[in-house]
């Protein structure tokens, strides 16, 4: 694999775009009207498209929630996994086969909730795998329980009584947990969104989008007029949504390297992420190239440098099975 | 003065302090003089200081367990001596350090040999000859017992230094000639010891020596990697766990096979990445024990749902809980042949020696790819940890079978995206039960997959039309196994035909009952043994018929509850009328099952309790 | 013109729109009209959109099931008609909104009766009279489609505004008006149609109409809830699941009675949180679905080897894996008995109606607390969320047990600590293998628990006597719970002794049993009914006796392998002749029970698959 | 509780200051010599001693590994639980048992790597447990495989192959994760960390202790020598053990309402966690006084004003169960 040294993918492309509708499955979302998961899984059918990625070389993970369904609507090798499993599989799908591309979905349930073991530690590993959270702060499938993104002292209309349990800062934590890409997005931010998660995907190593996502059936406290009103700055009205790029802001890294730069990037990405600010940031805060778990790999296991590890010949033409066992045999010789 | 032809032997000492390597020097040394072997270790869930100790029974005749009594206890500390003396055999040999031990307050049998040696003077005289300081050097003390020993048992010494070299390879290769020094000394300082001449069980010489380097001195972690490493698996993630880890650490040290050997950060995310690598289509497993594979109930349902061929290697220890977790039991089965909510097909195999553990270490795959479901396989701690000398594994001609997986769909022109991805049937209802299985990658295959209940294209439905082909259908692979997965691979029975009684066994239990079968040959009673090595899909006519035909039946087994007899009675409506059972965490003895057939023959016991070993 | 005394009713349409709503208000006006009713729900995996419908059936006698065909079929959209239609019984009736439905196109008998109503005028009308926009009103569309039914069954109007007010109470209140007022309009719509007044299934008057507010509309998670109050649970952990969460929702809601209940992050953190609050000495319990119940086997182990008291409610849901994930099965129990590595003894049971779910919620701490041990509780889906009316729970007088609780060491002096810490002897070995018990806070009586094999005061152990001494003591509760716990926990005989065929069954399936038994009581049939609640430890002397004497054994049970069936032949060794299964993920109706032991009866059909509801 | 205003703890207390040996139980640790494991238990014991904490009130919490058996040592209630669910177990009996004390350990491999997300969510939650994570690198009681703490490319002589995972950063992920105190200590430290586990028991709200804990048998990368070394600085020699306070660093939030300085404060205590130097910084890097989930609770639940939830009476004398159902039966009422 030539692109192996370089810092952005190269996959193997069509010669043609294909129409997103193309991208699309015979299978009708079955989302509630106005639910944001149709404008993320839009995002993803156009960014594959634009990308012109060959769909039989897609794998698109996905957990269980409402998000989780997503799976079944693109054009791609589909994989609905477990509640809060969606990173193990994608990461031994990719570590097996480093020769597909491998996209992964789920809930902020799904993600940060039962998942967030594997959350924090996909970052240490760095697969190269791209992580899109669909962050709506509820539990939507199972009838918009808080999620762990709720924020503290809200009640939205699902609850019983108002949450007590302090919300997480994504985008924080997964700087903090060692991904290499960190971003947040919006779900009806169509333009952004979609390069967003082209970056993405071009990124080498692991990559989350969090998705900012209208659940109107459970959570009244952010509907989508939520992210199109103004916000009061005291002099203006600003719109909601504003662009990290805007900011002055540039997360970055160019040199890992140079661990002192380094690291103070990454406290101002923190920083960044956990701003104070009646608006809702979009953009990419974080984003440093290092060496990929396949890249290490390779150090410890050379013959990784030739072939995939799904790859690697065990058997000849008839199916025999051809490894030599010797050196695996010898220090129990006698 | 007559020799012996087998022998039992014993070294002791506290954890981290070489015993686990003195033990296997010992075993390869009387694997060089030709003995067959056969050694059980025992220890604490401690790294160091607890007390730890090996046994090898040695023998011309291929020997598979180990018996109680021992001729020989090698001890270098005081606390061996101490918990084990009682079991030297009347005549048989102490070795200890006179400094430390005192023979008068021992609890044994009066006649025991003593055979004092001085480690210290050993190790001293050492260093001053190779000019190292002598606390450098204390770790020739094993080798000092092991030499000791050679020299008691009459055999030679140049076995010790082919035993070391085989021992110390590679950068370990200059501690041979220290050690072979130290050895030598230990050697001369037994034979100048009057009495060692008269010792009773001094091994007589093989006469069929086997050819050197025809054999292995194997341990069944070892020989379930091997299997797997012949069988093309690629890929294998685990989560540290005694005593799984073994098989996982000897993989890793093999990273010239290209296979990923993955720690992930817990069970969970090892079923399922494991799961996720499968669905690539690269040869997969998992490896575990009991408090691990708790944790992946849910990921083999979703593998099992998905028809997607996981392995997933659980290695049995003693539980409940954390329970004994260095020790054995066979204590998972029925929890394995049920694990998962709902029902689906797995395969459930479980491997009684280190042949088998080879061969199971290899089909698994075969039978996770033909019928596209997870396989399980049991093996128990006992088997995983014992170390016994084999024949090299016939590992030439083994076939490899991937099932029904497609590599190209025809009907689908890549070059051509834009006239439409069609899906593929995935799961398309077929009367074996098995479909075709394309892998991510292939252009024309795309499909879906979802633990939910789902169409032939894996779209999620909650159709009952539907929902009932499909149980149907994935229900069907397992009949389908049960047809094709060859008899040998199920269960065999050894001994004659027609016994007065049958013994029903599995897992690590075979090696004591086939060493107990040769004394009641001997002995001229008719015992035969019935070993079942597949528990998912149950051999039920097979099994049903052997145990009808049985004119008297005991079942023994590791665990409390009697699982596999459960199992059968499940099965079958056979209800075994004479049970054995041990629940201490140590594995069976010969002398156990001969205890066992005992108990039951005179006395005619219901249930029967073992509870040899420390 | 003679009216009948039992209808079926259903109404359908897209989830989300208030069919749930439409339903419990059609139950509660028949249960004010003086009958008895019994509805179940079926719904998919999804929040908005797709098919959802209730089928209630009402009755002057106790029902407990659902019949397959309906007298008559609710609409206010279109899908629901063309789904549903052709289950409509001849002569019985259709209610929908012609602008949406056009009967001439649907599959249905041509003597249905047709019951146009115009649900936009009624509401257009409605919202001039309120001076409100119509589409603020939309919702009172359920009303009217219970307003319009009660009027064809020739049910009074006065009954909808005692049904609304016991559905809109508290600030939801000012709702009757509105609702009131739609129904009137619907009711008089209704009864403006001529062949309204000659429709055949009118009900009769109930003669003996049960007091008002003597009953309850009850489902089974309520029922498991109400229960647990009851016994003073104090705590619950869940993490939200597909129906278990019903009863967690249901007990947050009345946060009046003190009880924590802990969304935790997961299922691992609810198990190993009700460990460590029961630990405490509160009464704790987790609630969960298939997937869930898996990640829960490592720390129900540990509750196991620690004797704690963690009671584990297991909402069944079609598997395997996500499964069919708002359906029902009774898939889990062979999981549920033996989950966990290792043996170790549980507690397993599994109520079968609204009154056993309120007795077992209360029962599993008593059993926890006494026998000092995982209680696994199994509610099938169809039981969790159907409703019924029922007799109020006799809950006075029902008596906490709280086992060998330690609350005072009077050997220790807390005053004087400096006199030295003793240990208690927690795992005392006993004759009956309970051990008194101290819990945390308590001076003089500290103890260690944990997962390894230990001694009396709980420090780890290797020692091969304690760890038999200790898995045999551990194994005698069970015994000791076997003998205690009151046979009519453990199963009951209903209908007549010595029938020609006794039906064998669990969980839910009793309800449609019990109201079969009635119908062949009628038709002079001898069928009785065996129903099993204690599934661990199993009733094996009792129920190998009923099995024995039974002339003819008909097993029925919603799974795909017989489960019950599966663990009867294990503990009894009795494999019964008869099988029928039900695997779409829907409960058995009456009407189901009845055509398999017809099958059984008149083809002596080895195995009967049912497959009636959509 | 009248101490639940405050924000520091008060407990019942013994009159008199137990011995630290009449702390320790009859079983002797088996740790291997030099096992760093000592020093913790014996530092735990003192501050049990000095805080003269009645033993019968305290639990004691392990989770499984070297470290876990710790549970055993301690002359207090003690559970030794299951790998990676120490903090289920503490916080479910803090819940429902507010009056005892809970103290809860376990190694670095139980609490970061499979335990990873329950501790994350116990920074969310505020239960009020002391949490003390004896961090060695590795797996210890598995023969030494590379824990979360272990940086990527290092080979301790226990591994075959160097570690290609990177490591996470303990402190920094307490404080994103909500943790209201968190501290860096070192097992031969016996004075610091004797104070440091006093604070954090004294502190309300959840607190993390993470000691560094030399293990010789597996670990040789940092063996007790490690710690004692001088380090050079450029001009002079300096001890490796550094302590917070010498460095002017202060990480004590003094008005967590004041939102702006908390966050900056929260930023720096971030920044200082990753900061890098050759030397060991000892010292308590976060402390914030915030609502604890039992003061949350009360909020919701009245009645857990007045009781504990698991002192909630629900039967009389004669032990008949006295709840009244009717309000729980009204809906149902027909
Ligand atoms: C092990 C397990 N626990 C619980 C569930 C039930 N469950 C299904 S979806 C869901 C939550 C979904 O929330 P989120 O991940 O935020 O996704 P959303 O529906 O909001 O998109 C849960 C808890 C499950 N399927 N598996
Ligand atoms: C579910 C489960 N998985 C694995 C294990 C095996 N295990 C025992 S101790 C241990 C690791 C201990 O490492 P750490 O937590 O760092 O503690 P240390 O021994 O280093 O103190 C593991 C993986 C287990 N007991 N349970
Ligand atoms: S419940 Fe919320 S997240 Fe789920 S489909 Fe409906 S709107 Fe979307
Ligand atoms: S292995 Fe390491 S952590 Fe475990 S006891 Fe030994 S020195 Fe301590
Ligand atoms: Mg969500
Ligand atoms: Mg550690």
């Amino acid at each position: 694999m030539a692109t192996k040294q370089h810092t952005e993918q190269s996959f193997p492309t069509l010669d043609v775009k294909l129409k997103p509708f193309q991208l699309r499955s015979d299978k009708n979302p079955d989302w509630c009207p106005g639910c944001g998961d149709f404008g993320i899984v839009n995002a993803i059918q156009q960014a594959v498209s634009e990308l012109q990625l060959q769909p039989w070389k897609v794998e698109f993970f996905a957990g269980i929630g409402c998000s989780g369904k997503s799976a079944q609507y693109l054009q791609a090798y589909g994989i609905h996994t477990l509640h809060g499993r969606v990173l193990p599989y994608a990461l031994g799908a990719k570590i097996a086969n480093p020769n597909n591309v491998v996209i992964a979905t789920g809930g902020d349930g799904d993600g940060y909730g039962i998942g967030a073991g594997h959350f924090m530690h996909a970052g240490r590993r760095n697969v190269d795998i791209t992580y899109i959270v669909f962050d709506n702060e509820v539990y939507g499938l199972t009838k918009g329980q808080a999620s762990p993104t709720l924020e503290v002292g809200m009640q939205p209309k699902s609850l019983a009584l108002p949450h007590i349990s302090q919300a997480i800062n994504p985008l924080a934590l997964a700087i903090a947990s060692g991904y290499t890409f960190v971003a947040r997005s919006y779900a009806f931010d169509a333009k952004h969104l979609k390069q967003t998660i082209m970056d993405a995907i071009n990124h080498r190593g692991v990559s989350l989008v969090d998705v900012h996502q209208p659940c109107p059936t459970y959570n009244d406290l952010h509907p989508k007029e939520y992210y199109t009103e103004t916000v009061n700055s005291g002099q203006s009205e600003l719109p909601r949504l504003q662009y990290l790029e805007e900011t002055g802001y540039n997360g970055f890294v160019e040199d890992a390297t140079n661990l002192e730069a380094y690291q103070a990037k990454k406290i101002a990405a923190i920083a960044e992420a956990y701003k104070l600010t009646d608006r809702v940031v979009l953009g990419t805060y974080w984003k440093v190239s290092l060496p990929t778990y396949a890249d290490r790999l390779e150090t410890n296991i050379p013959l990784l440098r030739e072939y995939a590890p799904m790859d690697v010949p065990f058997h000849d033409d008839n199916f025999i099975a051809n490894t030599d066992l010797s050196s695996a045999c010898e220090e129990f010789v006698v | 003065m007559s020799r012996i032809t087998e022998t039992s032997w014993m070294i002791g000492g506290p954890q981290g302090s070489g015993v686990d390597s003195s033990a296997t020097l010992f075993a390869r040394a009387m694997a060089v003089a030709g003995f067959w072997v056969y050694g059980k270790r025992e220890y604490h869930s401690n790294i160091k200081g607890k007390h730890s100790y090996f046994q090898i029974r040695a023998s011309h005749d291929v020997v598979r367990s180990h018996i109680d009594p021992i001729h020989m206890l090698a001890t270098f500390e005081d606390s061996t001596a101490v918990i084990h003396a009682h079991e030297i055999l009347p005549e048989g040999a102490l070795i200890y350090d006179p400094g430390l031990t005192k023979p008068e307050v021992l609890e044994m049998d009066a006649s025991v040999k003593l055979f004092p040696l001085d480690y210290e003077g050993i190790i001293r005289e050492l260093a001053e000859e190779e000019g190292k300081p002598a606390a450098k050097l204390a770790i020739v003390k094993n080798t000092i017992s092991v030499a000791a020993s050679l020299a008691l048992y009459g055999v030679g010494v140049d076995v010790l230094e082919e035993a070391l070299k085989g021992l110390f390879h590679g950068k370990k290769s200059k501690l041979v000639a220290i050690n072979l020094k130290a050895g030598i000394k230990a050697y001369e300082a037994i034979k100048a010891i009057a009495h060692a001449q008269d010792f009773k069980y001094q091994m007589q010489e093989q006469p069929n020596k086997p050819a050197s380097e025809s054999r292995l001195l194997m341990n069944g972690a070892a020989a379930c990697g091997i299997g797997k490493l012949k069988a093309g698996m690629r890929f294998q993630t685990y989560y540290s766990i005694t005593p799984a880890v073994d098989e996982c650490i000897y993989l890793e040290q093999h990273s010239e096979y290209g296979i990923v050997v993955y720690q992930a950060e817990d069970e969970i995310a090892s079923i399922n990445m494991a799961n996720g690598a499968a669905v690539t289509g690269a040869r997969v497993a998992t490896a575990t024990s009991g408090p691990g594979f708790c944790l992946k109930a849910e990921g083999i349902g979703w593998a099992g749902m998905n028809e997607v061929p996981t392995v997933i290697f659980n290695y049995m220890r003693g539980g409940p809980s954390t329970g004994l977790p260095t020790r054995s039991e066979q204590g998972d089965l029925l929890f394995a042949v049920n694990i998962g909510h709902g029902d689906f097909p797995k395969i459930v195999l479980s491997p009684g020696d280190m042949e088998e553990c080879f061969e199971d270490g290899f089909n698994c795959f075969n039978f996770a790819e033909r019928y596209q479901t997870p396989v399980i396989v049991l093996v128990d701690k006992a088997l995983a940890n014992s170390t016994q000398s084999i024949k090299k594994f016939a590992d030439q001609g083994l076939r490899v079978d991937r099932g029904k997986r497609v590599t190209k769909v025809d009907s689908y022109d890549p070059a051509d995206p834009s006239t439409g991805l069609p899906k593929f049937p995935r799961f398309q209802i077929t009367e074996d039960g098995i479909s075709p299985r394309p892998i991510p990658g292939t252009p024309g295959g795309i499909h879906f997959l979802t633990g939910d209940e789902h169409t032939e294209y894996g779209f999620i439905t909650e159709e009952p039309a539907v929902r009932m082909q499909m149980m149907e259908k994935r229900a069907r692979k397992l009949v389908t196994a049960a047809n094709e997965i060859p008899e040998h691979l199920q269960f065999k029975v050894y001994g004659p035909e027609n016994a007065d009684l049958t013994i029903i066994g599995w897992g690590s239990t075979k090696g004591a009952v086939l060493d107990a079968l040769d004394r009641f040959a001997e002995a001229g009673k008719s015992v035969n043994y019935l070993h079942i090595r597949l528990m998912s899909p149950f051999p039920v006519d097979a099994i049903t018929r052997i145990l009808n035909n049985a004119k008297q039946r005991l079942i023994i087994e590791s665990n409390f509850t009697n699982q596999l007899a459960k199992l059968i009675r499940q099965e079958t409506g056979i209800d075994i009328e004479h049970k054995a059972v041990k629940y201490t965490g140590r594995p069976f003895s010969q002398c156990e099952i001969l205890e066992a057939v005992k108990e039951v023959q005179e006395k005619q016991s219901r249930k029967v309790v073992l509870i040899n070993g420390h």
